[in-house]
């Protein structure tokens, strides 16, 4: 097993842990934000895949536009989840 | 009990998921299927469709970045069914969050450091999404990148300053025009070789910035459309604001 | 030329360690503002593993994705601090 | 002779690389280790912003021709990372974030007394 495995290995354990906690957390700025992680994860997955085409545009999404929509969805209602 | 239950179900499909995919040959030679006719070089070729791109890509498009072919050239048609999506979306919005009785809601100032810093790098931030979908040919990015980096310099703008609005005569006028450019190209091309969308431009040195013809002109078309879209999104959510 | 590829490979291990162990405080973290904390961090971190990642593949074009996180990454911490600001 | 030159450069950049790692690194245990949201964000800031800006630096000195644009990297984090946190302090302490039980001193809270 070489080093780049095992850097796509942890890269994916953290995709995934970050992935259940936007699922799963009851307060949804938190699961914006964790969603925000998965997305720059996704993004240098993309990368090491030699997809740098999806990468930039993944990267330019993610990294601005789609949590100020989620941030404006949750002003417009409510942050906490019952 | 349910979860462990949903637990095990998505394992399940999850590696029946897998096992399906294991056998899709993405982007190998496909010698078990017949061989199919070749307009453009007058032959039948048994060649994967990845192949072909990379084979012949450079000559037929004079683009350097193999994607930008494919989707402003091969694909190019496809392309503007997608710009024309987000401009759905975009509308869809708009007229979910019009409100009739505009109702200003007071909003607390931010700091000095954002507001100076947003300030500054505000022309930086435009400049560098105008490089992106101006080289879409030359290095990764393109069109929708480079559109929304631009919408979310303005994004900045609305967050750093509560009284920021843009214009929405000048986000529809420029969104039209970059519409009508990529349209006009395509008939163009329909009038001088008749084909849509045809490449009549001369293609020029490959890897130099005047080159490939018109994928340039449709990409900082789409570029400009895509920005004033996703613009006219984040002024629609932010609202009316005092 | 090999060896310093392999070189850079052992940091690139080691800063992909650095971001799962600020995963952790992503999982920890009492109050939303921690977890913007973690977020901004693994912003720097993803730069650094994409310049480096880019090195190892020897592909300079691929610079430009590190340069749109560079560029962006403020943006969505900017918006987060407004909005638990109240300013929005 | 340019040949001794580039070596020496590319030894340099290593160095400047395993110092970038190991801030980084510093900084993520820092993250954990931090007892409240200010004293995280102050490893969040200041050792990430050292580390990014030498592995910058270093991937520059190993190659010449990626120095220019990697310099132009190293500018935007310089110029970006310090407007976020900064944000991201003032919004929390608006948020009502609790200070550490052990901190000694609130600035904030006093220049808004004099006021």
């Amino acid at each position: 097993m070489d080093l780049f495995t095992i850097v796509s290995l942890i890269l994916i354990t953290i995709m995934i842990i970050a992935a259940i906690i936007a699922a799963e957390i009851k307060d949804l700025l938190s699961a914006a934000i964790a969603s925000g992680v998965m997305s720059l994860v996704v993004s240098i997955l993309f990368y090491m895949l030699q997809a740098p085409d999806v990468a930039i545009t993944e990267a330019a999404i993610g990294a601005a536009l789609s949590m100020a929509v989620m941030i404006f969805g949750i002003k417009s209602t409510k942050r906490w989840e019952k | 009990m349910k979860r462990v239950l949903a637990l095990t179900l998505a394992i399940l499909l999850f590696i029946v998921f897998a096992m399906a995919f294991a056998k899709i040959p993405f982007g190998e030679k496909m010698s078990n299927y017949p061989d199919y006719y070749n307009p453009i070089e007058n032959q039948t070729s048994n060649m994967s469709l990845p192949q072909h791109y990379l084979t012949y890509g450079k000559n037929d498009t004079g683009a350097t970045n193999m994607v930008t072919a494919v989707v402003v050239d091969y694909r190019g048609f496809d392309t503007l069914g997608e710009v024309t999506v987000l401009f759905l979306a975009s509308t869809g919005v708009g007229s979910l969050m019009y409100v009739e009785d505009k109702v200003k809601r007071k909003v607390r100032r931010s700091n000095a450091v954002v507001e100076t810093g947003s300030k500054l790098l505000f022309g930086f931030i435009i400049l560098f999404g105008a490089y992106i979908f101006i080289h879409g040919h030359l290095t990764p990015g393109g069109g929708f990148p480079g559109g929304a980096v631009i919408a979310s310099s303005f994004l900045l703008l609305y967050l750093a300053y509560p009284k920021f609005h843009a214009e929405h005569k000048k986000l529809n006028v420029s969104e039209s025009l970059a519409g009508l450019t990529f349209v006009i190209v395509g008939l163009l091309g329909l009038i001088i070789a008749g084909y849509f969308l045809y490449n009549f431009l001369p293609f020029g040195l490959p890897t130099y910035l005047f080159s490939a013809g018109v994928i340039p002109v449709i990409y900082v078309a789409i570029g400009v459309k895509v920005g004033s879209e996703l613009t006219g999104i984040v002024d629609a959510m932010m609202g009316v604001r005092e | 030329m090999n060896c310093s590829i392999d070189i850079c490979a052992v940091f690139i291990t080691l800063i992909s360690v650095a971001a799962f162990l600020s995963i952790i405080r992503l999982i920890k973290g009492p109050t939303a503002p921690d977890r913007a904390v973690a977020l901004d961090i693994l912003t720097n971190i993803t730069i650094v593993l994409l310049v480096l990642l880019g090195y190892f593949f020897q592909r300079f074009i691929y610079l430009d994705v590190a340069l749109v996180y560079g560029v962006l990454a403020f943006v969505g911490v900017i918006a987060l601090a407004r909005y638990l600001e109240g300013g929005l | 002779m340019s040949d001794i030159i580039l070596l020496i450069l590319q030894i340099i950049g290593y160095i400047f690389i395993s110092i970038g790692t190991f801030f980084l690194l510093l900084a993520s245990i820092g993250l954990l280790r931090m007892p409240d949201v200010y004293n995280r964000m102050q490893t969040a800031t200041k050792a990430t912003t050292l580390g990014s800006l030498s592995v910058l630096i270093g991937v520059g000195l190993i190659d010449l021709w990626w120095l220019p644009k990697s310099l132009i990297i190293a500018a935007f984090i310089v110029l970006t990372a310090p407007i976020g946190a900064s944000a991201l302090a003032r919004a929390s302490y608006k948020h009502g974030v609790k200070l550490w039980e052990g901190s000694v001193v609130d600035k904030y809270k006093e220049e808004k007394e004099e006021d």
